[in-house]
């Protein structure tokens, strides 16, 4: 085929072009002819379709999203908002943190293993790109049934991808989730975040400015990864009539990646870098595009100068390629030399591919004809905005109706003792340790928390003890209940577990898993978390600094559950007064903090006991969130608390066995007046949190939380080798710790 | 003047700046080693650290081995500089046969992190000085390829001469069968570590430089002593 | 008893870092003139009994949809003869 | 352009705990009568210029001293008739 030049496309207007092949719907290819007043050539359509693709374009979405910024509370902390990589939250003493939690869900169920390393690869590269050492990383993971053949083949492979890669980067793995629901088995959702830090001075944004100035691309060579991937993969419904459109799958090199970052912390120390944008979804359409469109305007790229893999290549697939483990850096004239040997010193492959020019055009040549001739910003920020249908759906009412509370409870201490077992061993609450041993959460040497705390926390200063901690969360039966309250309770839970450490909640990054936009009922999910999110962080103080949206998350006509995903960042000043979960002293007293009503929709022991899913999730209340975040932080900076867990899933009692085994002692339990046993142990009211006061605190303790409106209720005591709620039922340690860590390498190993 | 120990850094080496922060904490002067640079900058000892270096494609250490400081750290070790290898570095010693003996894939396939006990079998060399024959340590464990294995008649051997200078006891939790409960990754006689006949090269696949102080990681600073020792020898040599 | 064995290898438009990490070295170590490395895995099978056609149609079933992942992964099947093939080495 | 293969696999006497894998997960998949499954590398070197003798002792001695570990792996050097030697699958 001959090159389809600009020229080439002026002078042959009608030739047909496979527009909808590539995912575009008429009216937007119309735009792109009447943007260019022409019909677009094969390299300008390729950019255009990859551009405007759900995926990079947020095109059903960003109506919504808009509420992220609109409502966003003031916050001083706030040094760079959404529209970046990620987005930036000053942490002190001239610090600055980076994070953002993104999803390979489609490439994840077709590759396993690739599909999460590469998510993983990604993510470090968008940290990376900010100007900030990435420092650590979080897995948010959703499976289908622990039991199901399939999450057999998936599951491992993702668990070995996301530690292959992540291990290999030196990047430790602080936390995450585990969740298994049927709803998820065509479907699994793989979410990886990742935090960097960097110094105020150093942060760095995507854009091309000063004319003259040279684009580097470096890092790996260009292959035939991934082409329309991103379209395709990330906006298709799995559908087996259409193999056609399967695409190729990306293949991480973590090792190239690790050279990449430490290639690119050696540039920005030395101070030789402009602007840098990562090279993820879309590949260089994305980033020529963007940096041009976030800068001056104007670009020039010779095309033909991009070093290949396979030198088969055409200039639309070079355009299109989702090769990973490449950077893109604008860098002036004086500095390139520096910039390219320090790329020889990595062994990574550097070449200058264009430059910055005085013009608004994007202009990309091939072998000295110039294939591509548009306003940068029509592809990368102007994109097509849909205000797509959506509408409460009518099951909702009678999904609502069906009341948890009203399922059978259990009648004797027996069939209570034998619910606790059951919970306990239940593939969402046993140990996720067969998981979490495969990632390294050591490296750095700056890992102060880990799984199984309630957030994992990293050390960013070694002579003032300053940390950051950060908790992801994300309930998609309670979403399904309720999407806008499901989406407060992740907000809650993952804030509550970053109070729980003693940091202090700052920041939001979400991750939204929803099925597909076209349908309304799934748009109003999506409205109704996005509106509830959004009401939520303004009331907690914590703004969203960025995120991502992964749509079209269904098998057939099924969506999954609607799952937003919520990560929280937190700072503490100094990290030697964090609270682990486990409880260690014997004698110390056992407080639960916050109101403990009848509620069990959604809840784990109705999932477990009953396999039931109805009725409405727990009520919020955020001030009373924040509240209990206050006194949390508060104790643990004056020394009032040695322990602190969380309650959610699963309840008072998930949570206090978590605790014993963590700390290996036993406690007893004696329940207060105006609660039966079986609401204590497994409701799941929001806004509690159980912790462990040494004896001499307790007067202290109880005054806070007396002075300040916070019920405290003494509910027992750590002691002996058992668990033990007076009056009902004794679970010997040894019997729990076996029900609660062997239940997942049964099923899996 | 200070002890000065050298830590080399591969393309893909990770503990590099754990190990130095380890080497300071210990109260010596950590020396950043360059794996293209065959000057060793006058160091007393040295240290190979953990990581994936060249992503322990092929073979963990394998490409490594052929750099050139490594020709010079070969020369020096058979003239007897002490040289601690960790894991990668562990892995890297096999490769260069300063120590016998391979390293291979664990039993059970997987990547393992945990807090690994130990027992210090030889308490003689270089690097171990600091702690007491039989005492019982806990560091850090996380590798894929940290099976060792040699023949029948090299263990032996290394029994017999007491070169084994560590040994797996357990302290997995649970998720695992008995058996790695107490071995981790199906090592031959439960091997963690060994040295050459010697006693100035010492390879161990866990991680002291993880256990020194006792804010990270384990919380923990059994590890501390591999890097005391030194100290030790390099001031009293 | 009869031996089969499979070659599986990352398709030629699929990303190889391993290969091409044990290219790069080549030269380093003082090997010049291999252009391109691949690495793959190999897998030999022992089969118990008789391997006929029908055999050889599991086995490559069993390449297909197990050890190999064909969404980048190609592989061959081939069987061997036991005691010539390993002459080379 | 010439093709060399390598294969490398673990000694005999050495646990192969990936081949183990793979062996026992047959029965499961439905794959009855595989009695033993090694799993090792393959190297597919392309070689620039000519194939001769020289050539292919050098590529040997590349085998020998960095494509294997001899202490604990077996390996063969094959020259492959690039055009016939994919003729299975
Ligand atoms: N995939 C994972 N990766 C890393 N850590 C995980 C993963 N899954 C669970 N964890 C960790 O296990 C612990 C328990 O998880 P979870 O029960 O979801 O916590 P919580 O309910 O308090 O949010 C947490 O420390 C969490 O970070
Ligand atoms: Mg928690």
């Amino acid at each position: 085929m001959s090159l389809d030049t600009v020229k080439h496309a002026a002078e042959t207007p009608d030739a047909a072009q496979p527009w909808a092949e590539l995912g575009l719907k008429q009216d937007e290819y119309e735009r792109i002819r009447e943007i260019l007043d022409r019909r677009p050539t094969g390299a300008e359509l390729a950019m255009y379709s990859v551009m405007w693709s759900e995926h990079c374009s947020y095109k059903s979405s960003k109506v919504h999203l808009k509420q992220f910024s609109e409502k966003a509370p003031k916050s001083e902390a706030m040094l760079v908002g959404i529209g970046e990589n990620a987005g930036v939250v000053d942490v002190g003493q001239g610090y600055a943190v980076t994070f953002k939690v993104e999803s390979h869900n489609h490439p994840s169920y077709i590759e396993p293993y690739q599909g999460a390393a590469t998510g993983v690869g990604g993510i470090v590269r968008d940290i990376l790109a900010m100007g900030a050492r990435p420092v650590a990383v979080v897995d948010p993971l959703r499976f289908g049934a622990a039991d199901h053949p399939d999450t057999k083949r998936v599951l491992p492979g993702v668990v070995a991808g996301i530690g292959g890669y992540g291990n290999c980067l030196g990047l430790p793995n602080i936390g995450g989730e585990v969740v298994f629901d049927p709803c998820y088995q065509g479907n699994p959702l793989v979410n990886a975040g990742c935090i960097g830090v960097m110094k105020h001075e150093d942060i760095h944004l995507a854009k091309a400015s000063g004319p003259g100035n040279k684009v580097i691309l470096y890092g790996a060579r260009t292959g035939g990864d991934g082409i329309g991937g991103v379209s395709v993969l990330a906006s298709e419904t799995f559908d087996d009539s259409k193999p056609a459109k399967r695409p190729a799958v990306q293949v991480g090199d973590p090792f190239q990646e690790k050279l990449l970052i430490e290639c690119t912390l050696e540039v920005f120390r030395e101070d030789l870098v402009a602007g840098i944008q990562d090279l993820g979804g879309a590949g260089l359409s994305c980033a020529t595009s963007e940096l041009a469109s976030a800068g001056s305007g104007g670009m020039r790229i010779e095309l033909d100068t991009v070093p290949l893999r396979d030198a088969s290549l055409s200039p639309e697939e070079i355009l299109m390629s989702e090769s990973q483990e490449r950077m893109c850096a604008i860098v002036e004239p004086g500095k390139v030399d520096r910039f390219l040997e320090i790329c020889e010193k990595w062994d990574v492959i550097a070449t200058v591919i264009g430059e910055v020019t005085e013009g608004e055009r994007l202009e990309i040549f091939w072998h000295g004809e110039q294939i591509v001739d548009v306003p940068p910003r029509s592809v990368a920020h102007e994109g097509p905005t849909y205000h797509r249908p959506y509408a409460r759906p009518d099951w909702q009412d009678t999904l609502q109706a069906d009341d948890a509370g009203r399922l059978p409870r259990p009648q004797t201490p027996e069939e209570l003792r034998e619910q606790v077992l059951r919970l306990v061993g239940s593939p969402n609450q046993a140990s996720k340790a067969w998981i979490t041993d495969q990632y390294d959460r050591f490296v750095q040497g700056n890992t102060v928390l880990a799984q199984p705390e309630d957030a994992g926390m990293v050390r960013i200063d070694e002579e003032s003890n300053l940390g950051v901690a950060i908790a992801t969360d994300g309930n998609g039966r309670y979403a399904k209940l309720d999407p806008y309250t499901g989406a407060q309770l992740a907000l809650a839970e993952a804030y509550r577990n970053v109070a729980a450490t003693g940091a202090k909640p700052l920041a939001v990054s979400d991750c939204l898993n929803f099925g597909s936009p076209e349908d309304p009922a799934v748009m109003w999910q999506f409205a109704e978390a996005t509106r509830g999110l959004a009401d939520a962080c303004r009331q907690l103080g914590t703004p969203v600094t960025g995120g991502n949206v992964s749509l079209y998350n269904q098998t057939g006509e099924t969506a999954i559950h609607p799952t937003p995903v919520v990560a929280v960042l937190g700072v503490i000043d100094d990290v030697t007064r964090r609270t682990p979960i486990a409880f260690a002293a014997e004698g110390q007293l056992l407080y639960l903090l916050g109101d403990t009503r009848e509620e069990f929709g959604g809840s784990a022991w109705s999932q477990v006991v009953h396999d039931h899913l109805g009725g409405l999730p727990p009520a919020v209340d955020l001030d009373r969130e924040r509240l209990l975040g206050e006194i949390l932080i508060s104790a643990s900076r004056d020394g009032m608390i040695d322990a602190a867990h969380d309650l959610s899933d699963g309840g008072l009692i998930q949570a206090v066995v978590e605790s014993c085994l963590r700390g290996g002692t036993g406690a007893r339990l004696i329940v207060p007046d105006g609660l039966d046993a079986f609401t204590l142990l497994f409701s799941e009211s929001a806004g509690r949190a159980v912790v462990a006061v040494p004896r001499s605190e307790e007067v202290r303790f109880n005054d806070m939380c007396g002075a300040r409106g916070l019920p405290a209720t003494r509910i027992g005591v750590v002691d002996g080798d058992a668990v033990e709620v007076q009056g009902e039922f004794s679970i010997p340690l040894t019997e729990l710790r076996s029900v609660y860590e062997d239940a997942i390498p049964a099923l899996l190993a | 003047m200070t002890a000065r120990v050298g830590v080399v850094t591969f393309p893909g080496t990770l503990d590099d700046r754990d190990t130095q922060r380890a080497v300071r904490v210990a109260g010596m002067e950590a020396v950043p080693l360059w794996h293209r640079d065959k000057d060793l900058k006058q160091v007393d000892a040295v240290v190979l650290p953990g990581g994936f270096s060249y992503g322990d494609y092929l073979r963990a250490g394998a490409i490594s081995r052929f750099s050139p400081v490594m020709e010079s750290i070969i020369e020096q070790a058979k003239a007897g500089m002490p040289v601690l290898g960790i894991c990668n570095g562990f892995q890297v010693l096999t490769e260069t046969h300063l120590l016998p003996g391979a390293m291979l894939r664990n039993n059970h396939l997987h990547f393992i992190c945990r807090d690994q006990k130990l027992r210090v079998e030889n308490a003689d060399t270089a690097w171990t000085s600091s702690y007491e024959s039989g005492q019982e340590i806990s560091i850090p464990l996380k590798n894929i390829d940290g099976r060792y294995v040699a023949e029948e008649r090299v263990l032996d051997e290394l029994e017999a001469e007491g070169r084994v200078v560590v040994r797996y006891i357990g302290g997995g939790l649970g998720g695992y069968p008995l058996e790695e409960r107490r071995n981790p990754n199906g090592s031959l006689r439960d091997i963690a570590g060994i040295t050459n006949a010697a006693g100035n090269v010492v390879g161990l696949m866990p991680h002291p430089e993880h256990a020194v102080e006792p804010l990270v990681g384990t919380g923990r600073t059994d590890g501390l002593g591999f890097f005391t020792s030194i100290l030790k020898k390099l001031v009293t040599a | 008893m009869a031996r089969v064995v499979v070659d599986v290898m990352l398709k030629p438009e699929i990303l190889d870092p391993q290969g091409q990490a044990v290219q790069r070295a080549l030269p380093r170590l003082g090997f010049e003139g291999i252009s391109d490395v691949r690495q793959g895995k190999r897998f030999e099978l022992e089969v118990a009994g008789p391997l006929d056609e029908a055999a050889l149609t599991r086995i490559r079933e069993m390449a297909e949809t197990f050890l190999a992942n064909t969404v980048i992964e190609d592989f061959t099947v081939k069987v061997e003869d036991v005691d010539g093939a390993k002459a080379e080495s």
